[in-house]
């Protein structure tokens, strides 16, 4: 990592605007064109049979040639940053390298031409990968079973918060408080409501951790359970955990595991030792699956007990000599989606873990949590950026700090910090979460980041404190060095100026009033 | 142990780290974890050592070589997902390091391409809805629909969702799922059973009580017929204050009325169709699209990109809209609880359709009524009552065979072909001799009437 | 394309320089490496078995893991510039869109696993594949048989030059002269020359192509043959093909046609027809295979009569049954290299060629014809390119400009415009070639560039010479946008700073005096 | 007709464009062309007609099917080419547009990236090989050897080249090809029949008078001896006025002696087993390096690439050097008439040495040597004569069987084993029971065993 970096800058037009002469230009041929004809003669013209459904004006799409959609695209991937590219820290993201391997294998013919619906004796390959991939992760949970059906963490979050719904329900309890953390992730206490549970709201500590006698005053019969994530979001062991949920079972309430990120723990220890009756992992977190600039993911979800009767259906299974999906569903909260989950990012986390093998993920284990705390030490004495919540502990997977000395010193705030490191040719961290900490910058290293790179990250983070000092407006006008400069969130959002499509964007042209 | 996706687990640099952290060893760093806690030996996971890339290869053609992929001809089958071309492009791009192992564009400057390419998926499938807003991708369509009632509900306030009974099964019981904590109905409205459609008097009856949040239409249906009294079912749900949500196939709008024309409040489809593969049924692509309206917008899920300038004003540039909407700001509060989507899908159908374009949209959904209606018809001619209803339809069709059909499925594939679906568990009041075929732009008429030919022969044997 | 074009700028250090600290990280797991030890107790230790041959000091290659190795190298990628980003007007190079179905099909496992000396009943698929291609090139060129194997065009001409000796030899005569237009390809003389052959120059007409006076005069029983583009490097056409031929043949010598470029007149005309006795193609030019930044190519041979005896062996054959290597060579000159040639591209064209098919092909070739001259009509009232030899006459797939006004009139040469255009994300043309035109500008869009590059391209080029006449100095200070700025040749060539690689740097920094 | 390669060729643009030129039809573009030329009808290629992305898709499927991959196990055979793992990054790296599509880097300040790239390439082969001037690729090892010959004689102004008699025949044949119209001559020194040698005495002999451009050897030989006399032959060779090239395997230089060490002048390789795969043979990647020696880099062929700095000396960059050698200035007089070559080919390997680094090469070098060590003991326990030489070898060696090999051949075939190659007519001497084995880090002991039982249970069927 060298200064002077610059990210390309192509002032690409729209895929609209390419086209400026509207000529009939096409990308794609359809196969087997040449029998249209002969097929009209036998079958006649849509356009009549469909009377009124017929669609009299096409739609306005562009219309372009192979060429310019592939030169437009690859454009566009160049004023874009992934870990392809560099560092991307961005805390409770886990963005660790995605190995090619995975990516190359994961796409063979022999999965993604396959059918949902095809016999079960046509895929036995996939399914045993599945049913391995499934046994591995009740393992490294400490779980029964898993479903592999949910697309995300947030939906795995859903069917868990569920499944407890349903477990006290099918014991006549209508408990309808769940608990959450104040330093959850956002989609804990959104999924708790979609699942119709009141959220409550436990603080935390000055450990860090959840605050014991908080947690205590908060339980209740109309506890349905704890989601806790562990380490937290603040990166912090919750040492109390057994403690912890012997009160959330003491009272009949169920515990659940946001194990999105499963990445300082895994080899280590196991939500299910902790005590806990349902976990969730996003598998495009701690099990390399890319994140695609916001997903595809997979979210698979797992449950110890009793409530494995709970997960959604259908769950691998074997015989002894045949793959096949089990539909049994006495008690099951259903389907959490179509089909079976997110294929794909399964088998690239099968692939993985195979790889990595036993001691290989307890390793990585290890390197992301030295590399937090390596990170740690390398700032510990610039006073811009504070730890809070005892700093003297060590951190795990993730350390979120606090810009707020810096702030209240020379005005510069976490999100000027994230445009400058930009500046840098560096992800930003993730900033303003969780929300308990204020001007936060939480940071994620991942076990594929090499040393210098985190040194270089620390580097710039006293650079950018010290030019703050100096020159406060300077880092305020960041980011200069990116595809653009930095972008007007307000008029993004006005009521009056919001655009969120090309067709909304021509009818304001052509003069219409659109406000939102 | 030093590997390859873990740069600083070498001796140097651990001794180094370790040093600097001033600690002795890596554990040291877990003083904090209750001590019982910790795993005394390696978790029982993967082959019990660590494998390098030739050797997972090896292990994984292993496993590939025992599934079956269908080409010559393609699958039949239906039930949602079809088989479609995958152009070369599309992969080309979605297959480009700076986009999928990029993560949600939280940083806007230095995402610009990631964030324009969702900008213009977004757009293209306004157009091609003729619908306003989109946002940049649910799950897949049964969670789309799932979102589509809840948000029905939190903008009308009321409790119950009609469907037709002809609904895809697995959608209706997601979407049952994901209801259920919340106590939300779904009824389900009967159908003609000639032509499919909904029972407009039903469901008229059913609105009557104004408890309804929402009527929701599948056009095509998943039994692939047309709903064809689009606007008198809009026209029923918006005056008893429900809305109208419809679900689509993409790639019949070239040909097929757009939701947006029929007043759709809500359109949601499955965007498999558009370049993505099956997949084995996932990853999908969710589609959701509003028209403009205040009160629908500010309740979607899911992420909005929207068009912007820099703060000087002097350039363009596309950053997340509407973001108090989502989990991450408004908690609880939220709209939904997603973040993690599918945005590699979505520009996957975005360069889908971009290479389609204006002329191919309409020559695809053209050629696949054609292929799927010269199907049907040949079928007919060797006594399968094909289609099963009388009416329009598009791409799947319910066939009925002179005798049970799974008999015959399991003969097709011994020919290898994948033939329709059976319909007996999903569909079970159709009886066990209907599938569920589905014909595409891919199938050349030689694949057809090879089927048909395969076929006449299996049902002669059989019968 | 707009305005404000900027590349990616990474500073990227060379691989070496990356893991700064020289910790011992791999990239690569060796397979089934847990079998070392048990192989050594059984066959012994190679270090003791090598004796002197054993290396005892390991090679000076950097350490890295796979997430920095694929950084460092997207990185690259970013900083480089090909059809896939934006136009590459190369004259003499036909630049086209490279098909990405091409791409994927060809890198199919059951292609790139095979092993050239596999049993021909392994391989059939593939080689019914190369015989169909063979056959379609043949078609095309009007010649009889091709032989597969070169693996670019200057190997092609190079085989086909030995063939003329050979071919001359075997009849009892020892001519000794190749004619060559000075308008011809750098690789025609070099090729000549390399196959023992003197060159002879001869000169090009006012009308832009063979001065046939000149080549009556230079004809002899010396001559064995002439080697011929058409239409020539100039885009023009040699409208007295068949007189050339009938002079060249008068005379015993052969008639050897430089296919590299055939996209202007494929499926319009045919070398054969015209009196061409061998062909060679450039598969990566004409039918798309990409030319991967240099290489690879491959470069098909092909002849007329008696010359197929001598086209290097083996051809492919077909015996009704079965398709196999034909290695009978009683006259022929051997093989040009090892196995069969460069078979991947070969895969792609056979794809490029099925899927444009018979109208698609000259389709294509007229549209590239329409893109020069329309780019001409663009241009026509500048000044400052003028266009050399018959400005009226339409030029084929390329067209040669001269910016010697422009270089008369401000100073600027042909090489600060080509610096200049890169400024503005545009590729600048072949320059300085042919040699016999000064300040050459040559152009060739080929069909896949879409008609707005073209008017881009021209305004681009208008814009600089105006800017130019203005302010000199600004264009000869380009380029500013790309990753780096001029670089300086001099400094690159001298004989005490020339640099070809790390280890002559290390050297030097050690303080060795090497002198070129 | 409209196409998605041809943006303009639609009626729209076509019109417009030729308007602005001036003709009526693209064929008035072609007046110049005598009429009696001119095609009247479309050429007789492809199928006909055009196709699209899936008709040949299925089309080339269908040939796909019948071609024969080795996996399980790797093949075994031998001949110039191995099975080697080629690791996914490398694949992932040549497939960006931006390195495969672009041409030779003649503009260098647009190209920097592919430019480093090539100069890392060269920098890391000519410290594999302690050799210190690379270039950025001849076409294959046997080109690359033709082209050291011509170089040879270019230096020394001799007409000579001495190479073994073992030397590769189809590099022979090559080198043969290159050198005819130059009336060089290539003669071949005989061998210690036990350890395959080159036998010394004879190579002094043919020295003595003083007209040898050079000598060549292999280390290891194409029949995988190792040649261990390499610095007498140096010497012989520099003392006549000769000089010394050595065909080497890249990856047995983490084990074995470069040649940079016994003084090779000129060193080529073929670059194949540095990840590219066996692509049947082509494309490959020649190697091409010679020492810091004036005379020898103004002779070279083909591309350099060297390092430079910015015209203001700021800032580092990568240029093509010493071009004054090439056909496009030069002309006749050119060192080569090289100018497309294998850059990506040179890329994948740059990446390949990257990802392997200084321990991996090691190792690398380590197991290929125990496990083709490993089959030659397995093999000689079932009665084979393996190695064939009494003399250490790296990767391949001869193995001769009790029966003709053929049979052995196609009955390891029928059991989906890719056995070595027949020696009968790659080198005749050697008789028909003879074959060219190779074994590499891809093939485990399983493999080995495996191959062993089978040969063994075929042996005992077959004699
Ligand atoms: C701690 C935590 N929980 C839950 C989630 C939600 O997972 P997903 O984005 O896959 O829905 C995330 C990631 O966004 C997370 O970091
Ligand atoms: C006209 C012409 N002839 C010959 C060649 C040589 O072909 P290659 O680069 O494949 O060796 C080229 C391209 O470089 C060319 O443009």
């Amino acid at each position: 990592m060298v200064e002077g970096w610059r990210q390309a800058r192509w002032r690409e037009p729209l895929i609209y605007e390419l086209n400026s002469v509207k000529a009939k230009r096409i990308g794609f041929i359809i196969p087997y064109a040449d029998e249209e004809e002969k097929l009209v003669k036998i079958v006649g013209k849509p356009e009549e049979k469909l009377g009124t459904m017929y669609r009299d004006t096409p739609p306005e799409l562009p219309s372009l040639s192979e060429v310019e959609v592939v030169r437009h695209y690859v454009r566009l991937t160049q004023m874009s940053y992934g870990v392809d590219v560099g560092p991307v820290p961005l805390g409770s993201c886990t963005m660790k390298f995605n190995p090619k391997i995975c990516e190359e294998l994961a796409s063979d013919p022999r999965l993604v031409n396959l059918h949902p619906y095809q016999d079960e004796d046509t895929v036995q390959g996939l399914l045993e990968m599945l049913y391995l991939l499934e046994r591995w992760l009740a393992e490294l949970t400490g779980m029964d079973r898993c479903s592999l059906q949910p697309p995300a963490g947030a939906a795995g979050e859903l069917a868990g918060a569920l499944m407890i719904k349903k477990y006290h329900l099918d014991r006549g309890e209508n408990r309808d408080e769940m608990l959450v953390p104040d330093s959850a992730h956002g989609t804990n206490p959104a999924s708790a409501a979609m699942a119709g549970f009141k959220v409550v709201r436990i603080p935390t500590s000055e450990k860090g951790t959840i605050d014991l006698e908080a947690l205590r005053s908060a339980v209740s019969e109309r506890t349905a359970g704890l989601m806790l994530t562990n380490p937290n979001t603040l990166g912090v062991f919750e040492e109390d955990i057994l403690e912890v949920a012997k009160i959330v079972h003491d009272v009949g309430g169920l515990l659940y595991y946001d194990g999105a990120n499963l990445n300082a723990i895994m080899g280590i220890v196991r939500p299910g030792d902790m005590g806990f009756d349902i976990v969730h992992l996003n598998i495009h977190k701690t099990f390399a699956a890319p994140h695609g600039g916001g997903g595809p993911g997979a979210g698979v979800v797992c449950a110890k007990g009793e409530l494995v009767d709970y997960l959604p259906r259908p769950l691998i299974e074997f015989d002894g000599r045949k793959y096949y999906w089990d539909y049994t569903c006495k008690k099951c909260i259903g389907r959490i989606r179509a089909y079976y989950g997110n294929i794909i990012p399964l088998v690239k986390a099968f692939i993985y873990i195979a790889m990595l093998g036993p001691e290989g993920l307890r390793e990585a284990a290890l390197q992301s949590v030295i590399n937090t705390n390596y990170f740690i030490a390398l700032l510990k004495d610039v006073q811009d950026y504070a730890l809070p919540f005892d700093p003297q502990r060590p951190r795990k997977h993730e350390v979120v700090y606090t810009a707020e000395p810096l702030k209240k010193a020379t005005g510069v705030t976490a999100e000027d910090v994230a445009k400058a490191l930009l500046d840098h040719g560096l992800h930003a961290p993730t900033i303003y979460f969780p929300p308990i900490v204020n001007e936060a910058l939480m940071i994620e290293f991942t076990e594929s980041e090499p040393r210098e790179n985190i040194e270089f990250y620390a580097k710039t983070l006293k650079e950018i404190a010290k030019m703050s000092h100096e020159s406060p407006q300077r880092i305020k006008s960041c980011p200069h060095n990116t595809s653009v400069g930095r972008l007007d969130m307000r008029y993004a959002n006005h009521p009056k100026t919001v655009t969120p499509t090309y067709r909304v964007y021509r009818r304001r042209v052509k003069g219409e009033k659109l406000v939102l | 142990m030093i590997h390859p996706w873990v740069p600083s687990a070498n001796e140097d640099d651990r001794k180094y780290m370790l040093k600097k952290i001033g600690v002795r060893t890596p554990l040291d760093l877990y003083r904090d974890v209750p001590s019982k806690l910790l795993l005394d030996k390696p978790p029982k996971i993967g082959f019990g050592k660590s494998l390098s890339e030739f050797e997972i290869r090896r292990i994984v053609e292993s496993y590939l070589r025992k599934n079956k992929v269908f080409l010559d001809p393609p699958p039949f089958m239906g039930g949602g997902l079809c088989f479609h071309v995958v152009p070369a492009a599309v992969k080309y791009i979605i297959s480009r390091g700076e986009f999928y192992t990029a993560y949600t564009p939280y940083q806007p400057e230095i995402n610009q391409g990631l964030l324009q390419a969702l900008f213009e998926y977004q757009s293209l499938i306004a157009d091609l809805f003729e619908m306003d807003v989109v946002n940049a991708s649910m799950y897949d369509m049964s969670t789309a629909v799932a979102e589509a009632f809840l948000m029905a509900v939190r903008v009308t306030k009321k409790k119950k969702i009609l469907v037709p009974a002809t609904m895809h099964p697995e959608h209706l019981s997601v979407a049952k799922t994901w209801l259920f904590g919340k106590g939300i109905k779904i009824e389900q409205i009967s159908f003609n059973s000639e032509t499919g459609e909904i029972n407009l008097m039903e469901l008229e009856r059913k609105l009557q009580s104004n408890d309804v949040a929402a009527v929701y239409i599948e056009n095509p249906s998943s039994l692939g017929f047309i709903e064809r009294n689009v606007e008198a079912i809009s026209d029923l749900a918006h005056k008893h204050g429900a809305l109208f949500i419809a679900g689509v196939d993409p790639l019949s709008l070239g040909l097929i009325k757009p939701p947006g024309r029929y007043n759709a409040d809500i359109a949601v489809a499955e965007g498999q169709s558009l370049g993505l593969g099956l997949n084995y049924g996932g990853p999908l692509l969710g589609i959701f699209a509003v028209k403009w309206d205040r009160r629908l917008i500010r309740q979607m899920p899911g992420r909005l990109i929207g068009l912007t300038q820099t703060v000087d004003g002097k350039e363009r540039g596309f950053v997340m809209i509407l973001q108090t909407r989502e989990q991450h700001i408004k908690r609880e509060k939220a709209t939904s609880n997603i973040t993690t989507n599918e945005a590699l899908m979505a520009i996957a159908a975005a360069v889908y359709l971009s290479l389609l374009g204006r002329e191919g949209i309409r020559k695809i959904s053209r050629i696949i009524w054609l292929r799927s209606h010269y199907a049907a018809k040949r079928l007919s001619e060797i006594g399968v009552r094909a289609p099963y209803f009388n009416n329009e339809f598009f791409k799947e069709f319910v066939a009925v065979f002179p005798v049970p059909y799974r008999k015959i499925h399991r003969a097709l594939l011994e020919k290898n072909i994948l033939g329709g679906l059976p319909l007996d568990k999903w569909c079970p009041w159709i009886g066990p001799n209907a599938a569920l075929f589905c014909v595409t732009e891919a199938h050349s008429m030689r694949d057809i009437d090879l089927l048909v030919d395969v076929l006449n022969e299996i049902i002669g044997r059989v019968k």
